[in-house]
């Protein structure tokens, strides 16, 4: 099973990614856990990350499909990506649909 | 005498020592073999050249092997294994992967792009051989007998 | 950015497709196998480019193929399989050669010269290495776990 | 076995090589052969090598053993090298121990 750690406020749900890869061995497992914890908080969104080094295209699937489960209106924010998965969202043109926070040595 | 041979071949060929990590894997095609390969290769990379260089190369290579475990290898042909290769050359890091799986579709080759992101329906898939295109260099393509055999390069920059 | 993504990563990657010869074999280290592999080796990059470097192609490929039949499979160790993947790339012809025998003796890759020619005691051997070294380029060896991996380019002029 | 033609006349020994490589493969046997026929012979040998596309250094080595194996005095010239097969003897500086004519076309 994906690792996810939950932290829910009144305000908002902070999901930490405690995996190191979201590639395509473990892509499916999130996308189905991942939706299912966004859409059962009903809040803003913020995914936490800093803890991924790698994500394939199949990864990107499994973001992209769940920022499609949630309703349009309700904000999903990437923070603290790593440069090999901020690398993927750039690549693809995906860092103008989601909302994300690269972190702060992400110079390449 | 052809120009390459007499610069190589004199009575006292250049130094040839040079130790550069390299890297070669018989693999079942499947998500978690790809997993362990792309790791392993990343140890023995990560001494000699830079994590930005490490990034690109371990996507390409994840985005080409996790097509043939899902493409290629479920098609009912061939063992289910494919090759990988990966030497660091002076042009670059010279990358071939083989399986004996079904044939690539030609369009995989061809010049793509990204697909159609319309924001009522953002696109799932088919990011995969854009990635690959587009981070490789001299990509080629061969149906050896009953082999797919892929090659590319990806630029590098050193570890100084 | 890096410049080497900038340059290739752009929404409209360059056209791909190329069809190169490349060649895949997992063979047997032993001569009647290394000589088969040769002999289709020929075959299939005889349309690309000139006999003359199809001919230092091949002996070099020879020399290591036989140096593994003869030295590194016959140590006791290892399945006396080994790996041989050829592909055709801008910088040359990129070749790797992987086993899984004994040990490369370091010396081998230093530079080395030619055995001594006494004309009264001619060698009759020692000139394999001699030649690998003077026909490629970029020769590097890696020993990775349990196998030898060797890798070079052979410089090409192609067929027009 | 190796094919070699043997074409004896009063002065000397012509062998035709009938064997497309001199590799590791066959070198032994080669070797073993041919040295039992220049031996036998005892006269100038002069071997016709047109037909071999392509030797290796243990071709060269067995080349090699069977010059050694004849009296000094006794020439033994290769007739007809391809560009293959000259192009060992000159990389290996043999081109100038033995008596060798390349074939007219063997420019590279
Ligand atoms: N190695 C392969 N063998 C056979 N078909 C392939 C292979 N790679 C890709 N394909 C086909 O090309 C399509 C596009 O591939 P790709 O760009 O990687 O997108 P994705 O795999 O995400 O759908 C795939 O859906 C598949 O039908
Ligand atoms: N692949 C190899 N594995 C182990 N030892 C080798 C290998 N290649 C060469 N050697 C050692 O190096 C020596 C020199 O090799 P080489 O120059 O090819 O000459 P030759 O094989 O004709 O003796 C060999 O005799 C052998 O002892």
């Amino acid at each position: 099973m994906p690792k996810l750690i939950i932290n829910e406020t009144e305000a908002q749900m902070v999901v930490i990614v405690d995996e190191a890869r979201i590639d395509a061995a473990i892509a499916t497992r999130f996308k189905d856990r991942l939706r299912e914890i966004v859409l059962r908080g009903r809040k803003p969104v913020q995914l936490d990350m800093r803890r991924v080094d790698f994500m394939d295209s199949s990864g990107l699937g499994a973001m992209i499909a769940v920022r499609k489960a949630l309703p349009e209106a309700l904000p999903l924010v990437l923070d603290g990506l790593t440069p090999n998965v901020e690398r993927v969202f750039r690549l693809t043109r995906m860092d103008g649909v989601f909302d994300i926070r690269p972190v702060a040595t992400q110079q390449e | 005498m052809a120009h390459t041979e007499r610069q190589n071949a004199g009575p006292d060929p250049r130094p040839a020592t040079r130790v550069r990590p390299m890297f070669h894997r018989v693999l079942h095609a499947d998500p978690q073999e790809v997993r362990r390969a792309l790791t392993d290769l990343r140890a023995r990379f990560a001494p000699a050249i830079t994590a930005d260089t490490l990034g690109r190369l371990e996507l390409v290579l994840a985005e080409v092997m996790n097509n043939v475990a899902e493409h290629s290898a479920t098609q009912g042909v061939g063992s289910g294994a494919m090759h990988l290769c990966i030497v660091m050359q002076d042009g670059g890091l010279s990358c071939a992967i083989t399986d004996d799986g079904g044939k690539l579709p030609a369009d995989c080759l061809k010049p793509r792009n990204l697909p159609a992101i319309d924001p009522l329906d953002l696109p799932e898939g088919g990011f995969g051989w854009f990635l690959i295109q587009g981070l490789t260099q001299s990509l080629c393509y061969y149906r050896e007998d009953h082999r797919n055999c892929l090659a590319f390069t990806v630029p590098y920059q050193q570890l100084s």
